[in-house]
């Protein structure tokens, strides 16, 4: 099995791009930080006018060499060669002049400026900002119109949806004249309509001779946008395919160097009672506009209901009520016969709800504290340690011990910061927290976003255990596909209101429609 | 070897450590006897270079400022065969001289000299922090300027509630300006530092500013009406030197008027500010002082101002 | 008319003395402004004023000239600001410690280089007036002195110092470079997400370094306006918690420039207001402790932080030092 | 450049780091010395013979290192809850009032029955001092850094009315209250190891030095190792998580500040019970800003906010002896070598650390060939 997957040796094998010139190649980059060998002796090459995907498991090195050629890391060996000439890549200014640009993983946008001051930034070309904002809006326009990146230049970047953030991140590089674009998972945050219309900004790009690198985790977007594809593991790159001769399932074993199951199995659902219920609940924020709107719905034991729905459409809201975190302008949320509804967070918990919130780095961890405090982290009231006035610690080592065992959190090390984890890991360390403590009710927001695959099926087998074992889950996810797999039920939310609910089976085209407000009503009669 | 201690004010303060720093510079040139002194940073250490001091022998040991009383009471109680001295309060020990001055009484003097000088009829005062001490200046001030104007106005303002009220010459100065946006034309200060930005501001407005422990007429020639000498340093002076010469005496010593440890200042920087008249007003006034014929109040006797 | 000129008469010396103490105030804000919009935290701004104070009367004193003090203030400032950047930027050490420590260095050195110079104590000498920056008087403008207008022209708008004017200059000036050229867009940038400005191919050392070199410019002016124009020489301790009370005043004014002129004038003015009222009975009270007046301007600082200014939020990559990894 | 900091061997972390970056502040602070023309190596001679060299320089150096301690701890606890305390200095003061009012009032009574009520006293009233702010911010989001810096002027203001128009003596020229009885004030060390055999001088240290320790175990213990501290860090690193779990942050802002005004008040208790025995204006005497420097190269860590606790009452110390011993060496150049001391082991505490990971780098391989 483990053989099975063989590196290809390169270029002269891929005969569709063979004879397409080298737009960037890597010679044998080396990079350690500290004992760790973050990218191994890496020989790639990148043909002009192609999208590349790359893939790889959390932490395989992936964003290092993108980074290095980015000129944010230096190698410590090797070259570069762009347009097979080799280039001195020191700085980023240096990979801007040399046609290279780069969309981050983590967006590097300044939150409290306009999108205009933002694209301006490090190429506004003048000393004052009168003549370069003017240029800019002039070409701003035009990029809008070519590729379809349509934002309000005036729009304070913080007042932006994440996918206009990122059109934004690929204003910039295009602003700057780039000819090479690497973007690191950029779809790991945005909704299915906003991947395809990236797809379709990248397709154009192409069109117009630019060359794209992508990351993913997503392997299904590897297959659907990229020409040929690069598989890194544990800092090496393991093969190069041409897309047309790959499997979703090969690049996933690949991947993690064994077979990865990529559907979920699951029997039939068995509803029991009535768990969790919200009863025309409304929500608004401080300014009085609504966020959910007459919400209601019911969760049994024994099934998972999925909501599905563009990000921002008040799903978040809707968790962080029944969590307690916010408190409902109207209606009712009960948890089996008790209602909750103004009680707060830590005695929801109590009552047997527990809550895995969308955003980990945000919400759920305290990334400076150990994995360990973070696996207390709502649960400090707990018998197991809280014992008198002091915390019992050995106890919480013993039974964070246990728990990282049993979810396989790497590295297993309880005293370890958790910022050192990676995502995928720190994912684990919430589940470890909330599932752990067999909850009757379980909200879940965005289980997977950014965790690779290998994680995403011990993730998605542990809710369906869950939901096996009589648990009531709530499942709030952007991954339509995470959704139509995991759910029993599934509910479309579209601007703080339910606007349908359907079975799994219902075709990807429908729950979009649903998703976007429209034939709502009959999707409802259909299912019902 | 005698030695001196100061206060947090430091030995520049130009005010009354400075004053002490100087008598005790005179006596080591006149004497041809070196000295040692200390100027501490915080309360704990008042007692502990005092100690010091005692432990080498050194004799008299003058502290400056009330401030350090119950300090010199501990110490000096420890070696008795020392000799002490303490400025500004009293400790009542056999080996202890308490020096305090009659500052009320100069205060007065320039009081008089400031309402003759003032053509508005009102006049200031700027001190430094709200404390008794300062009070009692004021007070003998405020008594002075109405025994020659029953009707003139006395501005009184105060720097601060820290330390940093004695060495902020620009609050000092922005308290003159106000007094004299107000109509005062005579600035008297009892501020330390502060009061160099008190004589400043009045000499750049044109008008006159009173200087205070030692004599400040030559910071602003002809812009500082007189100055209020606390003659610090001749106690301290005298306190070395007795002690040299054998003619020490412990007890309270009060310095006023009639024994020369209060004054006010007349040289060649100000002889043109002070008119024959005002001359004789002052050493009249001087005169009823020593002979008690005026009765200057102290502020200290009942912590009230009369006038 | 009698009763507006008699407000005017009350008001108008309050107002001047309000300007005249905002001035240092405003300087000193400036630079904590520039200084926090790139990200470096500035708690030292009190010992650079104070150096600059030190720095620009030993210059004037020497050469005889202000601006001779202010070269040298500013020089003495900028140096400081230097080690600052140097412990913030690239050593990336804690920037609180590292302002502690030029608060301290700049306290304890000035008294000695002082003493050891000039033996008063730690003073420089006492600046004649050709050594200083006086008041620059505009005349009267064929306005009657004592008429309201004539007031308020008289006593709050002319006879100002050349310094004077440049702290109000300088407010614009600040507006103008930081919202206006590419040297602000990144510097504001580099304050609020320095990765992005690395990312965008600029140095965020080389930003900052130049954010805080303008600080110790302005806290150079800061500095010069106590010793050399406000007062005649430098005085150990001078700047007595300016420096800290512009730091209060730059989150009053949410690190904008316009807010900070309009807080600075607001502190100027409580203070002015407190001076005014000391020792003046109150309608209805009689005579209050001058200490309820000294604690007003704090007092009220307290009460406008709570009732009207909100929250204020920084820089966000302000004090945090910047490394490539997370 | 990505990873700053080669990661160091715990040894060469904890102690040759700050050793060297101490040695080096001594070196710049002698550079000064000789330019005044002072024997630099005695100059440290004098200084550390004068805070370690003698049980009366230990004695003076345990008392100032207990205030710093309460100080450090008061601004270490706020800023485990995100919070920069600047207000340790006005918040002893109160503590300070609140002290002597006790002492005031049950004077002549023994002292080891007036210490539990008097450390109860300090630690409100410093605690009471911090609730505005503490409130403010939690509740109204008005910056602390300001609103304790104000308070520091509104303590300072109070102090000075209060001991010239209320509490103090009458004919009295020092604003300043009557000295407590002998049996309430705080004995001294001295007393009681005096007839063990070991002579503590005249040093003011007392029993409070002890109270210090226990403080900072007992801030190690809460930050720790109990639920609130537990949800007290949670609030000063990500206040957002805090919500999640169920933590009130205001509520944690305020009991965090009373805390941390409670040590602060505390400060007040070795100061005006233990030494001066009466209340008199400032005698905090700064050791609310050394706090902020204590915590801060303390890393907040109660540990090592001791530890830099007595570093600065080691400096405070031996600057007075060398202050004493040597009349050019003024006061004003204790406060450099303290800046100094300050600047390189807190403010460049890394600046050795790069060349020490390379240094170590190349005996590691050097020694592996060999
Ligand atoms: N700044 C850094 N300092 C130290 N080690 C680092 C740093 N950045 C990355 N690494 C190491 O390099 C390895 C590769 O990291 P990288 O971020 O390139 O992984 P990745 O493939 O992008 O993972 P992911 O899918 O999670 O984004 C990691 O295992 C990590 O240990
Ligand atoms: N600064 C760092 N120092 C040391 N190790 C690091 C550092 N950053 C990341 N790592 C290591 O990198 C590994 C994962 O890399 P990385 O941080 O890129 O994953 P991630 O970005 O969190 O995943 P995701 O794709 O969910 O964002 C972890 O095992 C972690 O130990
Ligand atoms: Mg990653
Ligand atoms: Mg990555």
């Amino acid at each position: 099995m483990q053989g099975s997957v063989r590196p290809q040796s390169v270029p002269s094998s891929i005969p569709s791009a063979a004879d397409r010139p080298a737009a960037i190649e890597f010679v044998g980059i080396d990079k350690r930080f500290g004992a760790n060998h973050a990218n191994r002796n890496i020989h790639l090459t990148i043909r002009a006018g192609s999208i590349h995907g790359l893939v790889g498991e959390n932490g395989a090195g992936k964003s290092t060499l993108m980074s290095i050629l980015y000129g944010f890391y230096q190698a410590d060996r090797g070259e570069i060669r762009v347009n097979g000439r080799k280039v001195a890549i020191r700085s980023s200014a240096q990979a801007i002049a040399a046609g290279i640009g780069m969309v981050h993983q983590q967006f590097m946008l300044v939150d409290t400026m306009s999108v205009l001051e933002n694209v301006l930034l490090g190429a506004e070309g003048s000393a004052t900002l009168g003549p370069a904002e003017k240029r800019a809006r002039a070409v701003l326009a035009r990029l809008a119109s070519d590729y379809e990146l349509e934002v309000d230049p005036d729009a304070t970047v913080a007042d932006l949806s994440v996918g206009e953030q990122q059109r934004v991140e690929i204003l910039k590089t295009l602003y700057r004249g780039a000819e090479i674009l690497i973007l690191d998972e950029p779809t790991a945050v945005l909704t299915p309509a906003e991947v395809e219309h990236l797809f379709r900004i990248l397709r154009r790009l192409q069109g117009e001779g630019k060359t794209v690198v992508v990351i993913t985790h997503k392997l299904k977007e590897i297959m659907a946008v990229t020409d040929e594809v690069s598989v890194m593991r544990k800092g090496e790159i393991v093969a190069t395919w041409p897309t047309a001769d790959t499997s979703v399932e090969s690049l996933a074993e690949a991947m993690v160097g064994r077979r990865v199951l990529l559907e979920v199995e699951k029997g039939p659902s068995v509803p029991g009672a009535v768990e969790l219920a919200v009863d025309h609940l409304t929500l608004t924020d401080k300014r009085g506009v609504v966020q959910v709107d007459d919400v209601s719905l019911e969760v049994r034991a024994g099934e998972i209901v999925g909501i599905a729905g563009v990000a921002g459409n008040g799903q978040s809201e809707l968790l962080e009520a029944i969590a307690g975190i916010r408190h409902a302008a109207s209606g009712a949320i009960r948890l089996g016969e008790t209602e909750i509804t103004r009680l707060d967070p830590s005695e929801i918990r109590d009552l047997g709800l527990a809550h895995i919130p969308e955003d980990r780095h945000r919400m759920g961890l305290v990334l400076p504290f150990t994995a360990e405090e973070n696996l207390m982290l709502g649960y400090q009231d707990d018998p197991r340690w809280a014992k008198g006035l002091l915390l019992d610690m050995a106890a919480l080592r013993a039974t964070a011990e246990a728990e990282f065992a049993d979810f396989d959190v790497r590295p297993p090390e309880p005293a370890q910061r958790t910022a050192l984890f990676s995502g995928g890991n720190q994912q684990k360390i919430i589940l470890a927290r909330e599932i752990g403590r067999e909850p009757k009710v379980l909200i879940v927001g965005q289980p997977t976003r950014g965790v690779d695959i290998g994680a995403i099926e011990a993730i998605h087998r542990r809710l369906i255990e869950m939901r096996d074992a009589g648990r009531a889950i709530l499942l709030v996810s952007a991954e339509l596909d995470e959704i139509r797999s995991l759910s029993d039920r599934i509910l479309c939310m579209c601007q703080g209101r339910i606007t349908g609910e359907c079975r799994p089976e219902t075709s990807e085209a429908e729950i979009g429609l649903m998703m976007a407000g429209l034939s709502g009503t009959a999707a409802k009669g259909a299912t019902a | 070897q005698p030695a001196i201690l100061y206060d947090l004010g430091g030995k520049f303060d130009k005010s009354f450590n400075e004053a002490a720093y100087a008598g005790a510079e005179k006596f080591k040139k006149d004497a041809g006897v070196d000295y040692r002194d200390f100027e501490i940073q915080n309360d704990a250490q008042r007692e502990q270079a005092l100690r010091n001091f005692a432990r080498r022998g050194n004799s008299p040991i003058v502290a400056i400022g009330f401030t350090q009383a119950s300090s010199v009471e501990k110490v000096a109680k420890e070696f008795p065969n020392l000799k002490f001295a303490i400025v500004d309060m009293v400790v009542d020990l056999p080996n202890v001289r308490s020096i305090v001055f009659k500052e009320q009484e100069g205060s007065y003097l320039v009081g008089v000299l400031a309402a003759m000088a003032s053509k508005s009829h009102k006049v200031g005062f700027v001190g430094g922090m709200d404390i008794p001490l300062i009070r009692k200046f004021a007070c003998g001030y405020v008594g002075g300027v109405k025994s020659v104007d029953a009707k003139a106005e006395v501005f009184q303002n105060m720097t601060g509630t820290t330390g940093a009220a004695w060495n902020d010459p620009v609050k000092g100065g922005e308290l003159a300006k106000s007094q004299i946006d107000r109509g005062a034309d005579v600035v008297y200060h009892a501020a330390g530092g502060t009061g160099l930005g008190v004589l400043q501001a009045a000499a750049d407005a044109g008008k006159l500013g009173i200087g205070v422990d030692s004599n400040q007429n030559h910071l602003h020639p002809g812009k500082v009406l007189t100055s209020m000498t606390k003659r610090v340093d001749v106690a301290v002076y005298d306190a070395f030197k007795d002690a040299k010469d054998d003619k020490w005496t412990a007890g309270v010593k009060v310095l006023g008027l009639k024994e020369g440890g209060v004054g006010w200042a007349l040289d060649d920087h100000n002889k043109g500010l002070i008119s024959a008249d005002m001359k004789a007003a002052v050493d009249k006034a001087e005169k009823g002082i020593v002979d008690g014929s005026i009765k200057v109040h102290d502020y200290m006797a009942d912590k009230t101002c009369p006038y | 008319m009698s009763d507006l000129a008699s407000f005017v008469d009350l008001l108008a010396p309050v107002a001047g003395s309000g300007l005249r103490l905002s001035v240092p105030l405003l300087f000193a804000r400036l630079a904590g402004l520039w200084s926090e919009r790139s990200g470096v935290v500035d708690i030292g701004l009190e010992g650079k004023m104070l150096a600059a104070a030190f720095a620009s009367g030993a210059g004037a004193a020497a050469f005889h000239s202000p601006w001779a003090g202010l070269v040298a203030g500013i020089v003495v400032s900028v140096a400081l600001a230097l080690v600052h950047g140097f412990a913030a930027i690239t050593q990336r050490g804690n920037q609180i410690v590292s302002g502690v420590a030029i608060n301290f260095l700049a306290a304890g050195l000035t008294v000695l280089l002082g003493q050891v110079w000039y033996g008063q104590g730690g003073r420089t000498p006492q600046l004649a007036n050709p050594e200083r920056f006086l008041g620059l008087d505009f005349g009267t403008l064929g306005l009657d002195p004592h008429s309201p207008l004539g007031r308020i022209w008289g006593d709050v708008i002319s006879g100002h110092n050349v310094l004077t004017w440049c702290a109000f200059l300088a407010v614009p000036i600040t507006w103008w470079v930081l919202w206006r050229t590419r040297f602000g867009l990144r510097l504001r940038a580099v304050g609020d997400n320095p990765h992005a400005v690395d990312t965008a191919g600029v140095s965020v050392a080389a930003l900052r370094y130049r954010a805080v070199i303008v600080c110790g410019v302005l806290t150079g002016f800061a500095g010069t306006y106590l010793a050399v124009a406000q007062s005649a020489g430098f005085v150990r301790d001078m700047t007595a918690g300016k420096g800290f009370i512009a730091l209060a005043a730059l989150v009053f004014a949410k690190w904008k420039p316009l807010n900070a002129l309009g807080a600075c004038l607001l502190f100027g003015m409580l203070d002015a207001v407190a001076i005014r009222l000391q020792g003046t009975p109150l309608p209805g009270v009689g005579e209050v402790p001058v200490q309820v007046f000294q604690a007003l301007p704090y007092a009220l600082t307290v009460v406008l932080l709570a009732g009207f200014i909100g929250r204020s939020i920084p820089p966000k990559a302000s004090g945090i030092p910047y490394t490539k990894d997370r | 450049m990505s990873a700053p900091h080669r990661d160091l061997p715990p040894l060469v972390d904890y102690v040759v780091v700050p050793f060297l970056n101490l040695a080096v502040a001594f070196l710049v602070a002698g550079l000064v010395v000789l330019a005044i023309g002072e024997n630099p190596l005695q100059a440290v001679a004098i200084m550390l013979h004068g805070a370690l060299g003698y049980p009366e320089g230990i004695g003076f150096t345990l008392y100032y290192t207990t205030g710093f301690v309460f100080t450090g701890l008061s601004v270490a606890v706020a800023f485990h809850a995100g919070l920069f305390n600047t207000g340790a200095e006005g918040q002893a003061t109160l503590g300070g009032l609140g002290v002597a009012l006790l002492c005031l009032t049950f004077d002549g009574a023994p002292w080891w029955l007036v210490l539990p009520f008097a450390l109860a006293a300090s630690a409100l009233f410093g605690a009471a001092w911090a609730f505005v702010p503490a409130w403010l911010q939690a509740r109204r989001g008005s910056h602390i850094v300001i609103t304790t810096i104000m308070f520091n002027y509104l303590a300072a203001t109070l102090m000075v009315w209060l001991l010239v128009e209320v509490l103090g003596q009458p004919g009295s020229m020092s604003p300043e209250t009557k000295t407590f009885e002998e049996a309430t004030r705080l004995p001294f060390l001295r007393d009681f190891l005096t007839p063990l055999g070991i002579d503590l001088g005249q040093s003011p240290v007392n029993p409070m030095v002890f109270v210090a320790l226990a403080a900072a175990v007992f801030v190690w213990l809460l930050i720790w190792r109990t639920r609130f501290g537990f949800e007290l860090r949670t609030v000063g690193q990500n206040p957002t998580a805090a919500v999640y779990a169920g933590i009130d942050p205001g509520g944690i802002v305020i009991a965090a500040m009373l805390i941390s005004g409670g040590l602060s008040g505390l400060m007040a208790v070795n100061e005006v019970m233990g030494v001066q025995h009466r209340l008199l204006l400032e005698f905090v005497a700064g050791a609310g800003f050394v706090g902020i420097a204590v915590a801060l190269m303390g890393r907040s860590h109660p540990f090592g906010v001791v530890l830099s606790a007595a570093l600065f009452g080691i400096l405070y110390q031996g600057g007075a002896e060398l202050a004493f011993e040597k009349p050019a060496i003024s006061r004003d150049m204790i406060v450099v070598i303290q800046a100094l001391v300050i600047l390189f082991a807190g403010a460049l505490e890394h600046m050795f650390r790069p060349a020490l990971g390379r240094l170590l780098a190349r005996t590691e391989t050097a020694g592996g060939r060999t």
